[in-house]
């Protein structure tokens, strides 16, 4: 913990030049083009449409990209650590302790043939030498601080035995056990209603800020991410077309960013045709 | 003008890998041509097609083909070690291996084409109503397929022939009847997969009838993995076919099967090994052919794999 | 509750599949071209005394009451008696069945030792040489006439090289000298403490069941590959990496550990399917088995050995079915 | 009316395993109406308008689609006047179909003649040319698929249209398109829409008026203007307003589970 409050005003993660290329038959295809940002011990939301590259931007500092995709950058830095020049067996210590992701829909992300118990304190295992009853009472404890009922019965529990809610919560616990200092949340609400949402939104909330973890937010719900993140990032076609402070998103500058957010219906407004976002081929190098 | 010299054929294939096709023909025919071209990719799928296609080729020519008779008798040339003459030898009768292959030939396409027009037919039939009607429609006619899986096939193939006396029609009958459970069981997997999808409602909602249905959207969807498995399971058919050719069920002498021509040159294998083994490798090649095929085929039709 | 009644349809299910299994070679048996009053009279049988035997037989019975005699004949272990060895074929069954099991058992396990990690390997290089390699080895696998290639290896490797025995479980030298109570020549010349024996039979074993297991191989790893693609797809393994695990315990435990339950059901699938690879091994390699029984008798028109030996056979396939089955509702979380 | 359902009951499964989808569900839609009909998952919502078109027939209670009543099994005429555009544009046109058999086929089963002359005035209705014709379903953008959906549901001229979360797959951006796209065609055919949707601003955007449901029963009924002064009466559907207007710790907090 004291190695941390020191570096509090050192970037956590340094992205510069971030690219991700995919090879198909016509030569390579880029999902990512050229994305760079600094993240502090802070809540940035990345937002834009699907296929913007926002996934990709996530995957790639875990360098989770899936074959054959291949990542560069100018610089990929986390706590001033390298992490393309990262070997094999060091990203392995990074991933999970240092930087943890959670990913969209619980029903596919938890391993379906083993108690929830079990996959969380195998998360707490891997990155510290505790014996199983010592992993089993840290997951029971995580349990609980995800606010969970009922730890011990849940401990036992198949993945299809709870609910989006829950799984999303245990998920959550999972990724957060072994402490880590960032977390990737892909998506982590859309496949939930949108009271759990909120719920399981307070959580992340909380945990963050007690951790003084930071919080990579990637996720298309642009209303969700202005309400819940500091600092936002919109991608279009694999760039970073604007990136400002999430209570100013309304005053946002970039025609796509005013577009899209012209073409959200609002329950305050009477019924009427919205504004189509008409795509100018000049964003795309911008 | 120069520019345009070249043209005619980068201009048919635009037109086949245009993405707004002016006409049903069109579209159908570029959808054919970018699965060509993925197969085509596919070394060893290509080379698959080329065997199966020499098959068909030697199998319609034999007659041309074949430099002797395959019945051709010469006792003074009896087990002759492959020459000049006889490039793969002779039998026991001094006929000339080679021309009884490339006759032999007709008989293992002529199996595999019979099982290959009934059984995956049958068996398309059988699971696509299976899983579009479910409830009673499906368990009786699964319970059915269930049985007829359960059955040893080989060992039933033979009690069949065994039943029905031995010869080239009882064995692709025996192997006919054998081989479509699984079939059923790949229609009925895929249509149970599709039949909640909200294509088939939409076709539902548009009042379109439960033959309709089946015929034009469903069928056409298992149709794919069908091609795929049966092509693998030639393979199969043929090693079944000689298989019981070589227990003495199949094809009778002395008709040139290939799998009988190995029995025959059993008894010779250790002094006159090529009568046994020229045969042997001549299913071998022939069935490696359908694998790579459908191997291939796999790829360009079926991508999920198995 | 769920339990007991999902345990009564197993069995319903077991006994409508066997009654199947029964009716099929009861009509094989009904349209044979032999007449099984000749057979059992011989050719020079009188009017009277053939009239006898029919009835004897239940011939004269309406069909499905031919078969209700037929299914309660089977039930009690008579399956007739064989023309060829004029003893009752249920125990020429037995006596031949533990040497097919033993030829299929040596095969399945080579199957599964080698083609797991085979078709693991292959997923894991999805792609890469060792893909295409062990692929294109399972298409050959697939391509082969599992009796010749029996032949060519007694040609190369007992003709040729002499490195391994002729056909037979054991040398002519040491045949019956060992008491048969498995039937499991391996085994019972342990129990009966004849090293020599033992190592003779094993040496015997050992190239029918490479190539039996040759075929196994090949399937396996391929099922294996397939299975393993759909894991590593999944999210949850994304997840396993994020969690920092090595690669090794990703592979092996979390999609290893989903893609057991279907693997054990391609075992049982291919165990069976070896019993029935046996009957053309068995022929080549003179391999005194249940495959060897049938075509023996096959080829002397024994129909009631025939029919016997099949009935054996199908009903260890549905044995296998079934228990695959229950591993599946044993093994799987989501199927409890 | 256009619409009428009464005391509308469906159950999945048996015995003891069986849960009650939708409770005694009444509601009615007039004619030339637009009418949304929102719940969380799991709610009933899509149960309800898959019983109205026919899709389910295991259920009780009555169902009356303008003026006639109906039963479980539809008659061919139905398909003419009700049709449904499904939420997942990918799933709901048949993979190896181009868009011209997929907008030919309906025609060919009610025995319209004229094809080609209709499958070009819808394609141009849903504001794709001609171009679109022949392709396949992978050929075209999310946007353009559903596109494609809602011109297969109007070829038939129907009188009534179900839309089932038509744009929650979809990005904001093409939402709007869609959205605008339903408002023009209600207004030029004089259609009847029943939307389904989790998303209150999307029903406030096209929608008259709209009923919340939960676990199966009918909360509330209201009209889109009280929705919009948050005139909500109860509990459930002002948590329900409250959760889409952003993430608010504060709010977050008060939620509680309804039953």
């Amino acid at each position: 913990m004291t190695d941390r409050k020191m570096a509090d005003n050192a970037p956590l993660l340094e992205v510069s030049n971030l690219r991700v290329a995919f090879p198909t038959r016509t030569g390579m295809a880029e999902a990512v083009r050229g994305v760079s940002f600094t993240l502090g011990r802070e809540k940035l939301g990345i937002v834009g449409e699907s296929g913007s590259g926002k996934s990709m931007t996530g995957r790639s500092i875990l360098r989770l990209v899936p074959q054959p995709g291949r990542v560069t950058a100018d610089r990929l830095a986390f706590n001033g650590e390298d992490l393309l020049a990262a070997s094999p067996r060091r990203m392995r210590d990074i991933r999970g302790r240092r930087i943890a992701m959670v990913m969209q829909d619980p029903k596919y992300s938890l391993n379906p043939v083993m108690t929830v118990g079990r996959q969380i304190a195998e998360a707490y295992r891997v990155h510290s030498k505790a014996g199983a009853a010592e992993a089993k009472r840290r997951a029971l404890e995580m349990l609980a601080a995800v606010r969970i009922r009922d730890p011990e019965r849940v401990y036992d529990r198949y993945p299809h035995e709870v609910s989006g809610g829950m799984g999303q919560r245990i998920m959550i616990a999972m990724m957060l056990i072994p402490d880590p200092d960032l977390l990737i949340a892909d998506e982590p609400t859309s496949a939930l209603d949108v009271t759990v949402q909120m719920q399981v939104l307070a959580i992340l909330d909380d945990l963050c800020s007690q951790r003084g973890m930071g919080m990579i937010f990637v996720s298309h719900d642009l209303n969700l991410v202005a309400s819940f993140c500091d600092r936002i990032l919109i991608m279009y076609a694999g760039r970073v077309v604007e990136s400002c402070r999430a209570s100013e998103l309304h005053a946002a500058q970039h025609p796509y960013t005013r577009g899209l957010l012209a073409s959200l219906p609002r329950i305050d407004e009477p019924p009427g045709d919205l504004p189509v976002l008409s795509r100018d081929p000049m964003w795309l190098e911008a | 003008m120069t520019a345009r010299t070249d043209t005619p054929s980068a201009g048919w294939r635009d037109w086949l890998t245009t993405d707004t096709p002016q006409s049903r023909a069109q579209a159908r025919l570029g959808r054919a041509w970018a699965g060509w071209t993925a197969f085509r990719r596919n070394r060893l799928a290509v080379a698959g097609l080329l065997i199966v296609l020499a098959l068909v080729v030697v199998a319609a020519l034999a007659p041309v083909l074949a430099p002797y008779h395959p019945y051709a008798q010469d006792l003074n040339g009896r087990l002759l070690p492959p020459s000049a003459a006889h490039w793969l030898g002779t039998d026991a009768f001094g006929r000339d291996i080679l021309s009884r292959l490339i006759h032999g030939a007709r008989l293992t396409l002529m199996i595999v084409a019979l099982v290959a027009a009934t059984a995956p037919l049958a068996g398309l039939v059988i699971g696509t109503a299976a899983g579009y009607f479910g409830g009673w429609v499906d368990t009786v006619l699964m319970r059915i397929t269930d049985i007829a899986l359960a059955f040893p096939k080989l060992i039933l193939a033979l009690a069949f022939v065994a039943a029905l006396g031995p010869g080239i029609e009882n064995a692709v009958i025996a192997i006919a009847i054998t081989s479509w459970p699984p079939y059923a069981r790949i229609a009925r997997a895929e249509t149970l997969t599709v039949r909640r999808s909200d294509f088939i409602s939409a076709a539902r909602l548009q009042g379109a009838s439960s033959l309709r249905i089946i015929l034009g959207h469903i069928m056409p969807l298992c149709i794919a993995s069908l091609i795929v498995r049966t092509t693998l399971d030639m393979a199969g058919v043929i090693l079944t076919a000689a298989g019981l050719g070589f227990l003495g069920l199949g094809a009778q002498p002395p008709l040139p099967e290939w799998g009988a021509m190995i029995a025959s040159g059993r008894q010779y294998v250790l002094e006159q090994w090529w009568v046994a083994a020229m045969p042997g490798l001549a299913i071998f090649i022939v069935s490696l052919g359908f694998n790579l095929l459908g191997d291939g085929l796999r790829d360009v039709l079926d991508p999920k794999g198995d | 509750m769920p339990t007991l009644k999902r345990g009564l349809t197993l069995l319903v299910t077991v006994a409508v599949t066997l009654l199947g299994l029964l009716l099929v070679t009861f009509l094989i048996g009904r349209v044979v071209p032999i007449d099984p009053v000749l057979s059992a009279l011989g050719d020079r049988a009188n009017a009277d005394s053939y009239a006898q035997m029919r009835t004897q037989l239940g011939l004269d019975l309406p069909l499905w009451q031919q078969f209700l005699r037929y299914v309660g004949d089977v039930l009690q272990g008579d399956l007739g008696t064989s023309v060829l060895t004029s003893r009752p074929v249920l125990e020429d069954v037995l006596r031949v069945f533990p040497a097919t099991m033993e030829l299929a058992t040596v095969a399945v396990v080579i199957g599964a030792v080698l083609g797991v990690p085979a078709g693991v390997f292959a997923a894991t290089h999805r792609g890469r040489w060792p893909d295409h390699a062990i692929r294109l080895l399972g298409l050959i696998g697939h391509s082969v006439p599992i009796f010749w290639l029996g032949l060519m290896a007694l040609l190369l490797f007992y003709a040729k090289l002499d490195w391994a025995p002729g056909p037979g479980r054991v040398d002519v030298f040491y045949e019956g000298m060992v008491d048969a109570v498995t039937g499991i020549v391996t085994v019972d010349a342990l129990l009966a403490g004849e090293t020599d024996i033992f190592w003779n039979a094993l040496q015997h074993l050992v190239l029918p069941s490479a190539i039996l297991g040759l075929y196994s191989v090949a399937y396996i790893a391929r099922m294996t590959r397939g299975f393993m693609l759909d894991q590593l797809r999944q999210e949850y393994i994304t997840t396993a990496r994020v969690k920092g695990l090595s690669e090794t315990r990703v592979v092996w435990r979390h999609a290893l550990g989903n893609i057991a339950v279907p693997l054990i059901t391609v075992i049982a699938l291919s165990y069976a399917g070896l019993l029935e690879g046996s009957v053309l091994t068995e022929t080549v390699f003179a391999w005194p088995g249940l495959g060897l029984y049938i075509t023996n008798s096959l080829l002397s028109a024994d129909m009631n050995a025939v029919l016997g030996g099949t009935l054996v056979v199908g009903a260890v396939f549905i044995a296998l079915n079934m228990l695959s089955d229950l591993l599946y509702r044993l093994l799987d979380p989501r199927a409890r | 009316m256009m619409i009428d359902i009464q005391n509308l009951r469906v159950r999945f499964g048996q015995g003891a395993d069986a849960v009650t989808a939708v409770d005694g569900v009444t509601l009615s839609v007039r004619e030339g109406e637009s009418f949304g009909l929102v719940g969380e998952s799991g709610s009933g919502k899509s149960t309800v308008l898959r019983a109205v078109s026919g899709l389910n027939d295991d259920w009780t209670g009555r169902i009356a689609v303008a003026g006639t009543e109906q039963g479980p099994k539809r008659q061919k005429g139905f398909y003419k006047l009700c049709q449904m555009v499904f939420q997942d544009p990918y799933g709901s046109l048949h993979p190896r179909h181009t868009v011209d058999r997929i907008l030919a086929e309906p025609i060919a089963i009610h025995g319209l003649g004229d094809a080609d002359a209709r499958i070009d005035r819808v394609l141009r209705d849903v504001g794709l040319g001609p171009a679109f014709r022949f392709r396949y379903p992978h050929q075209l953008s999310g946007g353009q698929r559903q596109r494609v959906a809602i011109a297969r549901a109007l070829v038939l001229e129907p009188r009534v249209l179900l839309l089932d979360e038509p744009t929650s797959a979809l990005d904001v951006s093409v939402q709007a398109e869609i959205l605008n796209l339903l408002r023009r065609l209600r207004a030029e055919h004089g259609l009847t829409l029943v939307l389904v949707t989790h998303n209150l601003a999307v029903v406030a955007n096209l929608c008259d008026r709209l009923a919340v449901m939960n676990r199966g029963r009918l909360v509330e009924e209201m009209s889109v203007d009280e929705l919009r002064r948050g005139a909500a009466r109860e509990p459930y559907t002002l948590q329900l307003l409250r959760a889409s207007q952003g993430y608010d710790r504060a709010t977050a907090e008060s939620f509680r589970d309804y039953a």
